[in-house]
């Protein structure tokens, strides 16, 4: 267990976390404001990397137009589901879009099945990004490290986006009390769709970054979904600087349980966020009687 | 005993129809169709009576299933059903209701071995003989200095207990394992540390989706240049989902639709035409277990469970799948030769779903393990 | 022109309310409200817990949308109007529950409204002069507010507004007494600015201070109306309607 | 019956409640105080809702300082919240009768009716009564105006036969016929069982309470009895007059 | 007069659907799929003391289920071979089980609950996992006989439905007695209003935890009913997706109703098995039906046929 691959490992974790703070971020403005647990979240990463899969292969075989193009159709296609179903949901206790979203999660992942198969399709590492770069102590994949900084990018534009402008003060409003904001003259459905829009256009992304280092199967979405509620909780709901240091920190979790004893791994988060909440009630940044 | 001779022969698939093998085995269904189709569809002078039910890759599904289909449906022999704790469940249920289980899909050497039942068959293939085929060829040609990166499940516990067996029995060395669970998409860890200790070849102990993640980032890291890659499970359809991902890995297979054996080319034939893409070595172990169940029942004019397996113990013959194939009456394996696949860089397949190149056979007897070392006792009906 | 119709004709009405039902779920809560109110007058809305007061105001601002009758606002119907349309008419809505946001800090509750450029009632220097509380705790969020506290930020909320409008739902609620006459003088300073005011208030006293007409409800209907003078007078209305 | 001691709860820099040294007798024991005083903070104190930065508090002379809320209620303390706080899906009924049990180890027996506790259904009628809520009891309590609910709020203080009732507010928001009946309902209660009562409304405190205590800033600014308090400038200016 | 009328037509129904569940097995697709769904209705039922009654949203009931299934398994392959002493067995160490995780996660609420839950469930899967030596792993735990009571042979189907159908009957009389109790009173004013009850003196924490006992122990005894009925125990069974499983019978069933959750097992369990007799996309239409459920009828199964929304609407 010598020091370089101890190192290597903090990046792969770093990798891994950057998947999750793009997921959880959606996940988490979405449960805040919309109040919807959503389900289907990783079903919608899992179309992200289809839908640029499909624009690869049969528009324009670039991944760059891909990489651009999929989290906008994400994000629309978001919007449209938000306008055409869960809008009716809001009225409902949360319970009840729990059962929603899972319903959309099947049929998502089925209807994928249905129309590319079960055993999953090709993605290729654009040829410009094929390779390692030497960081020192190992030579690290040239496509990851750009994963890095493009979620790095993304989850300090998020951040920022909420919580100095002014659209983002209207979005935390809105989640505490979004029939008042709408009594203050803004117009408060548009926002919902809007941050639904923003939460499914960032799970896209996500979509489409991991699709040349993952399996792209109608399943893709079912092993992270659950580990970004995790992520969530550990770092507060509701909090945006939360799932971000807290995807972070997942990501860091496995890659020491893989130091560790590899087999565990995944079990570690589980029994970090049970040990981490007994100490923590609401995790990193969660506010009092919220969604609590 | 007569009687049931007045009712019909019934066959059914237990297979997975839904899940993550559906794209693999759910065709097995159409297989064992066309089995009773060129049986000549009568038996005992009666129509040969078919039914398929999903077992969605979850044990307990398939148990329920079994059930149905031995109890509602009357059936008298399952075939297939993926997934090792599946097939354990639905041996079992045969032991239970003493109806005939035709093992396919699921490969645990326990069939075979400590659970092994007299109502109970394994087809085609299994685990050990998966490592060990690919194993002894592996050690001899490719290097001796191994790697393994393992799926942390019964499955792939057993194959890498093989595999090494294989590879000690060469002399060779493993520079080290990972056990990974199951579901990892991320496997750089273990890449990372493969490439650092540097070996040979890189023994890929995982099936499906892990199987691709690890291979997609072996090659990601690079080390697909330094190392051979072998696999323990790989079809013609996993090679055309994921495209070049696997180029010039290596694996056991049962069979190969190129393959020369009496009836292949026919049955080939008539998959073309009916699927327009060729069937794969599960399909072909399919047809043939159900051709050489209803020949038995043929040969003793009756279905009666007993009569029929002792018509198969020991049973050798001649098919598309195996030339010879023999089913061991030790321990109920059906056994035959096993084939070296090298999957062909995308450039070299100039057929389609020509994906594969025998490159070797290895004859039943180095294959298998030797019926008197498997622990199984047989016991009575 | 609308001043000069004022001249002539005693004032022109802003708001108007024609048979107004609304529900809750199945409970008929307003059985046909109907009333007016001028411009810059400031009017209550009076009556027995339950009457349905706050119901009326949020009928007003679309919250609990009527589903009979209809609502003047300026001759424009805004029934069937979202409450953001309805506000951006120049409504503004203080509710009995203060519903501020308490995730946000005082001063993100303050420019949180909509506001058409420079047309908001008050800037936020005038804001913080009448509300030295709010000013001493800008940075504080929401949730660490008094429930006093919270009363004024929900008052101050809205004055950064195109304000045309003010719906009060008992301001004067828990509110100690200095408070209640710096809101009443608060609300003077607004009406000063042709600013109508439909205030409903459980403290009468404070009511007839400040009113200049008296509407008064029971079970979802008005049952009586008058001007502060005559209501003044009339003892007996007010014990019959407020059991005063 | 209720001391506390030098007790002090600060928000980070903010002191909601300062070295408060309190002795709550018999009688209407009013506390008044500009918005902000810290009154609502000293209730959450005195029943457990909040653990103080320092101080004790004594109750019948033992030390409760620190203990759940759920412990100072069966000691016999029962509180009424600021924002009317109920069971919005129970009926009116329901709402007592649980308050009622609450009394009972019975609570735990999960395997006998709830009807059949004896005394509970009089006890629940009786709460019900005084209250002239008998007519409401079918409604689920969400169905009631807000004058009404806080009218059960205290209802079910009352419900829980406490040996002391701290009462937050209960007439804000209600007209005044309502108030006067609380206010009655309070006088005739405060024969019997001491009560620390939170009130604005300056007309009542003064007729009812026996002992007004001043808060200002989180400290008690003055304490003594209506008529001193009336002409007592401190208290002119601090909360009548200047904030 | 008007109460024994209702209590009159309550025992026709109660009667009617007795009669219904005797007759099952006849009409159902087959006997060992009866047998199944009564367990599911089981748990269910189990579970909506927590989700229904108290407003948890437990994610972690697999636990329970499966520690119950493998004490079962274990207790009547290792142990001794009495099904009686095997399900009690379960369900007291589930209940034990459910005694631990409730001590560690009532005091959290919410989201925070749920969560917690989830990971005590994935914690007990992996050792299950692990503990090949113990639970046979992911292969499950393999040939679990049925040992016959006495006289009573329950390697027919048929007698195990029945043999059920008794466990099951006798439970949801218990279940009905709780709800009704001071106890379940006090469950559901702690649901509305967790401040209000602790301050008028009830230990809410306590009370959570004995009725999360409760139903870890009835979810017990529905893990055990179901090595029996497979005759092995499925790693499966402790597989987060098997919570999933009992939240969604929960809610198209009805919470907070107690036999609402039972319809929603009954229901999925048989569509799911029709629908994927004749066609392989049957998660496709799952999907859609859940959907429609929440968009259609929002009081679940027993909504409709009562025309009133549960009670539940916050968690905590
Ligand atoms: N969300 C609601 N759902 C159902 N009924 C409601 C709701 N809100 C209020 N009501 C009912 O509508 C009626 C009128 O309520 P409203 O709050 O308008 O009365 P009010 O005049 O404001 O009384 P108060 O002076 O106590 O505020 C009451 O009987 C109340 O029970
Ligand atoms: N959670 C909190 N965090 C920070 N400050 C708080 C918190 N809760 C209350 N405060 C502050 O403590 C002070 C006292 O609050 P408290 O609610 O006790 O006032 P009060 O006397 O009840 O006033 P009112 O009569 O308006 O209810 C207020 O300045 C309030 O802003
Ligand atoms: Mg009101
Ligand atoms: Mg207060």
């Amino acid at each position: 267990m010598n020091a370089q691959l101890v190192l290597t490992q903090l990046f792969n974790g770093l990798i891994l976390g950057s998947i999750y703070v793009l997921l959880s971020l959606g996940l988490s403005i979405i449960f805040g404001m919309l109040g919807v647990i959503n389900f289907a979240h990783g079903a919608f990463y899992m179309l992200g990397a289809y839908v640029a899969y499909t624009i690869v292969t049969y528009v324009f075989p670039n991944f760059w137009l891909a990489l651009f193009l999929a989290p906008i159709i994400m994000a629309l296609f978001g919007a449209a589901c938000e306008f055409f179903l869960l809008r009716r949901l809001y009225k409902l206790p949360i319970i009840y879009n729990v059962l929603f979203t899972f319903g959309l999660m099947l049929v998502f992942q089925d209807s994928m099945r249905m129309i590319f198969g079960s055993m999953g399709v090709p993605f290729n590492t654009p040829e410009s990004l094929v390779g390692a770069v030497n960081l020192g102590f190992t030579y690290y994949p040239t496509y990851r490290l750009f994963m890095i900084i493009v979620t790095a990018l993304c989850s300090l534009g998020v951040w920022l986006f909420l919580t100095r402008t002014r659209l983002g003060a209207i979005i935390r409003a809105g989640t505490d009390n979004s029939a008042m904001v709408d009594a203050l003259g803004i117009n408060i459905s548009r926002i919902f769709t809007l941050v639904f829009a923003l939460g499914i256009g960032l799970a896209g992304l996500a979509g489409v970054l991991a699709a040349p280092i993952q399996n792209v199967t109608h399943l893709m979405g079912m092993d992270f979904l659950i580990d970004c509620f995790v992520v969530v909780v550990i770092g507060g709901m509701g909090s945006i600087a939360g799932s971000i240091i807290g995807g972070l920190i997942v990501g860091q979790i496995i890659a020491a349980g893989i130091i560790i004893w590899p087999p565990i791994a995944n079990t570690l988060i589980y029994l970090f966020m049970a040990t981490f909440l007994l100490i923590r009630p609401r995790g990193l940044f969660g506010r009092e009687g919220f969604h609590e | 005993p007569t009687g049931q001779a007045a009712e019909p022969v019934k066959v059914s698939v237990l297979t997975d129809m839904s899940g993550p093998y559906a794209g693999i085995t759910a065709a097995n269904v159409e297989a064992a169709k066309l089995a009773i189709e060129d049986f000549g569809g009568k038996l005992l002078g009666q129509d040969i009576e078919f039914v398929a039910r999903d077992n969605m890759c979850k044990a307990d599904v398939a148990n329920q299933k079994a059930k149905e289909l031995y109890e509602k449906e009357k059936v008298d022999v399952i075939f297939d059903c993926p997934n090792s704790a599946a097939g354990l469940a639905v041996s079992n249920q045969a032991l239970l209701h003493k109806r005939l289980f035709v093992s396919i899909g699921s490969g645990t050497t326990r069939h075979t071995g400590p659970d092994c039942n007299r109502y109970t068959f394994d087809w085609a293939y299994n685990d050990y003989m998966m490592a060990t085929a690919v194993g002894l060829w592996a050690a001899e040609n490719l290097g001796k200095r191994w790697y393994t990166i393992t799926a942390d499940y019964a499955w792939g516990h057993d194959l890498f207990e093989h595999f090494t067996h294989a590879l000690k029995s060469k002399g060779g060395t493993l520079l080290g394992n990972d056990m990974v669970a199951l579901g990892t998409s991320d496997f750089s860890p273990y890449i990372i540390k493969a490439k650092n200790a540097d070996p040979d070849v890189l023994v890929l102990l995982n099936a499906g989706k892990d199987a691709v993640n690890a291979t997609k980032q072996a090659r990601e890291f690079g080390l697909k240049k330094t190392a051979k890659i072998i696999h323990a499970l790989l079809f013609i359809e996993g090679i055309k989902a994921v495209g070049d991902v696997f180029a010039d890995d290596y694996v056991t297979g049962a069979w190969y639709w190129k393959s020369k054996n009496p009836g292949s080319r026919e049955f080939v034939n008539k998959w073309q035409t009916k699927f327009n893409k060729p069937p794969n070595w599960m399909n072909a172990a399919t047809y043939s277990a159900v051709t050489q169940y209803l020949k038995a029942v043929d040969r003793v004019g009756s279905k009666a469970p007993e009569a029929v397996i002792k018509a198969l113990e020991g049973h050798t013959f001649n098919d598309l799948l195996a030339d010879p194939g023999y089913i061991r009456p030790e321990d109920h394996m059906q056994v035959g030769s096993a084939y070296i696949l090298r999957a062909k860089k995308s450039k070299e397949v100039t057929e389609a779903w020509d994906f594969f190149e025998i490159i070797d056979e290895i004859p039943a007897e180095k294959a298998y393990m030797d019926a008197a070392k498997t622990d199984c006792e047989m016991g009575g009906f | 022109m609308r001043k000069f119709r004022k001249l002539i004709s005693g004032g022109t009405e802003v708001l108007s309310l024609q048979d107004v039902h609304t529900f809750y779920g199945d409970n008929h809560i307003l059985k046909g409200v109907s009333f007016k109110i001028e411009e810059g007058e400031l009017a209550t809305l009076l009556g027995r817990n339950g009457a349905g007061k706050s119901t009326t105001l949020k009928s007003i601002m679309g919250l609990a949308p009527s589903r009979k009758g209809q609502i003047l606002f300026n001759e424009t119907e805004i029934s069937r109007l979202k409450p953001h349309q309805i506000a951006w008419l120049g409504l503004g809505y203080v509710p009995e529950e203060r519903a501020i946001f308490p995730s946000l800090t005082v001063a993100e509750n303050l420019t949180l409204p909509a506001q058409k450029k420079g047309r908001s009632l008050w800037n936020l220097e005038k804001i913080y002069q009448n509300f030295p509380v709010l000013k001493s705790r800008t940075g504080n969020k929401g949730f660490q507010l008094s429930g006093g506290e919270q009363q004024m930020l929900a008052i101050a909320r809205i004055l950064g507004m195109d304000l045309k409008f003010i719906l009060l739902d008992e301001p004067t609620e828990g509110l100690a007494p200095f408070l209640v006459r710096e809101i009443g003088r608060i609300s003077q300073e607004i009406k000063k600015t042709d600013i109508t005011i439909l205030l409903v208030e459980q403290n009468t006293k404070f009511a007839m201070q400040m009113a200049d007409r008296h509407y008064i409800l029971y079970e979802g209907k008005i049952v009586h109306q008058a001007t502060n003078e005559e209501f003044k007078a009339d003892k007996e209305a007010q014990t019959r309607y407020l059991a005063v | 019956m209720f001391q506390t001691k030098e007790l002090c709860k600060s928000y980070g820099a903010l002191r909601a409640v300062h070295e408060v040294t309190l002795d709550i007798g018999p009688g209407v024991h009013s506390i008044i105080g500009p918005n902000g005083a810290g009154k609502t903070t000293l209730f959450n104190l005195l029943t457990g809702f909040l653990s103080p930065t320092s101080g004790k508090i004594i109750y019948m002379g033992k030390d409760i300082t620190g203990l759940p809320p759920f412990k100072v209620s069966q000691l016999g303390v029962s509180r009424s919240f600021q924002i009317t706080s109920l069971f919005p899906d129970l009926t009116v009924y329901e709402n007592i009768r649980i308050a009622v049990q609450s009394r009972l180890r019975a609570s735990y027996n999960f395997l006998i009716s709830s009807k059949s506790l004896e005394g509970v259904q009089e006890k629940t009628q009786n709460v019900l009564k005084q209250l002239s809520l008998t007519r409401f009891e079918g409604l689920e309590v969400r169905n009631l105006s807000y004058g009404l609910q806080r009218v059960l709020d205290i209802g079910i203080s009352l419900a829980t036969d406490p040996k002391l009732i701290l009462l937050d507010e209960p007439t804000s928001g209600m007209d005044r016929a309502d108030a006067k009946q609380v206010i009655q309902l309070v006088s005739e209660i405060s024969t019997k069982i001491p009560i620390v009562l939170i009130e604005h409304n300056i007309d009542i405190v003064l007729s009812i309470s026996d002992i007004i205590t001043v808060m200002y800033q989180g400290t008690i600014l003055a304490q003594d009895t209506p008529n001193e308090i009336q002409q007592n400038e401190k208290v002119q200016e601090a909360y009548l007059g200047g904030y | 007069m008007n109460e024994t009328a209702i209590s009159g037509r309550k025992l026709i129904v109660a009667s009617a659907v007795l009669l219904l569940a005797v007759l099952f097995p006849h009409f159902a697709p087959y006997t060992a799929l009866a047998s199944e769904i009564l367990i599911f209705a089981l748990f269910a039922m189990a579970y909506d003391l927590v989700l229904g009654y108290s407003g948890m949203l437990s994610f972690g009931h697999a636990a329970f289920f499966g520690l119950g299934a493998y004490t079962t398994g274990i207790f009547i392959l290792r142990v001794y071979p009495s099904i009686l002493a095997a399900l009690l067995a379960g369900m007291v160490i589930s209940a034990l089980g459910a005694c631990l995780v409730g001590f560690l996660s009532i005091r959290r609420r919410g989201i925070y609950f749920t969560l917690i839950t989830l990971a005590f469930a994935q914690m007990f899967y992996f050792i299950a996992f692990k503990w090949t030596g113990l639970t046979g792993g992911d292969d499950g735990l393999q040939g679990v006989p049925r040992p016959s009571i006495g006289s009573l042979d329950l390697t027919s189907e048929m007698t195990l439905y029945y043999f059920i159908l008794l466990c099951v009957f006798l439970s949801v009389l218990i279940g009905i007695r709780v709800v009704n109790s001071p106890f379940g009173k006090t469950l559901q004013a702690i649901r509305e209003n967790r401040d209000r009850a602790m301050s008028i003196g009830y230990n809410v924490d306590r009370f959570k935890l004995i009725v999360f006992v409760i139903s870890g122990l009835f979810s017990g005894l529905a893990g055990g009913l179901y090595a029996l009925l497979l005759n092995f125990v499925p790693l499966g069974s402790l597989h987060w997706t098997i919570s999933g499983e009992v939240v969604i019978m929960s809610i198209v069933g009805g919470m907070g109703t107690l036999f609402g959750p039972m319809l929603g097992a009954i229901g999925i369990i048989l569509l799911e098995d029709i629908i994927s007799n004749f066609t392989d996309c049957w998660s496709f239409i799952m999907g859609l039906l859940f959907m429609a459920s929440v968009l259609g009828f929002r009081g679940g199964i027993m909504g409709i046929i009562r025309r009133k929304k549960p009670a539940v609407s916050r968690t905590s």
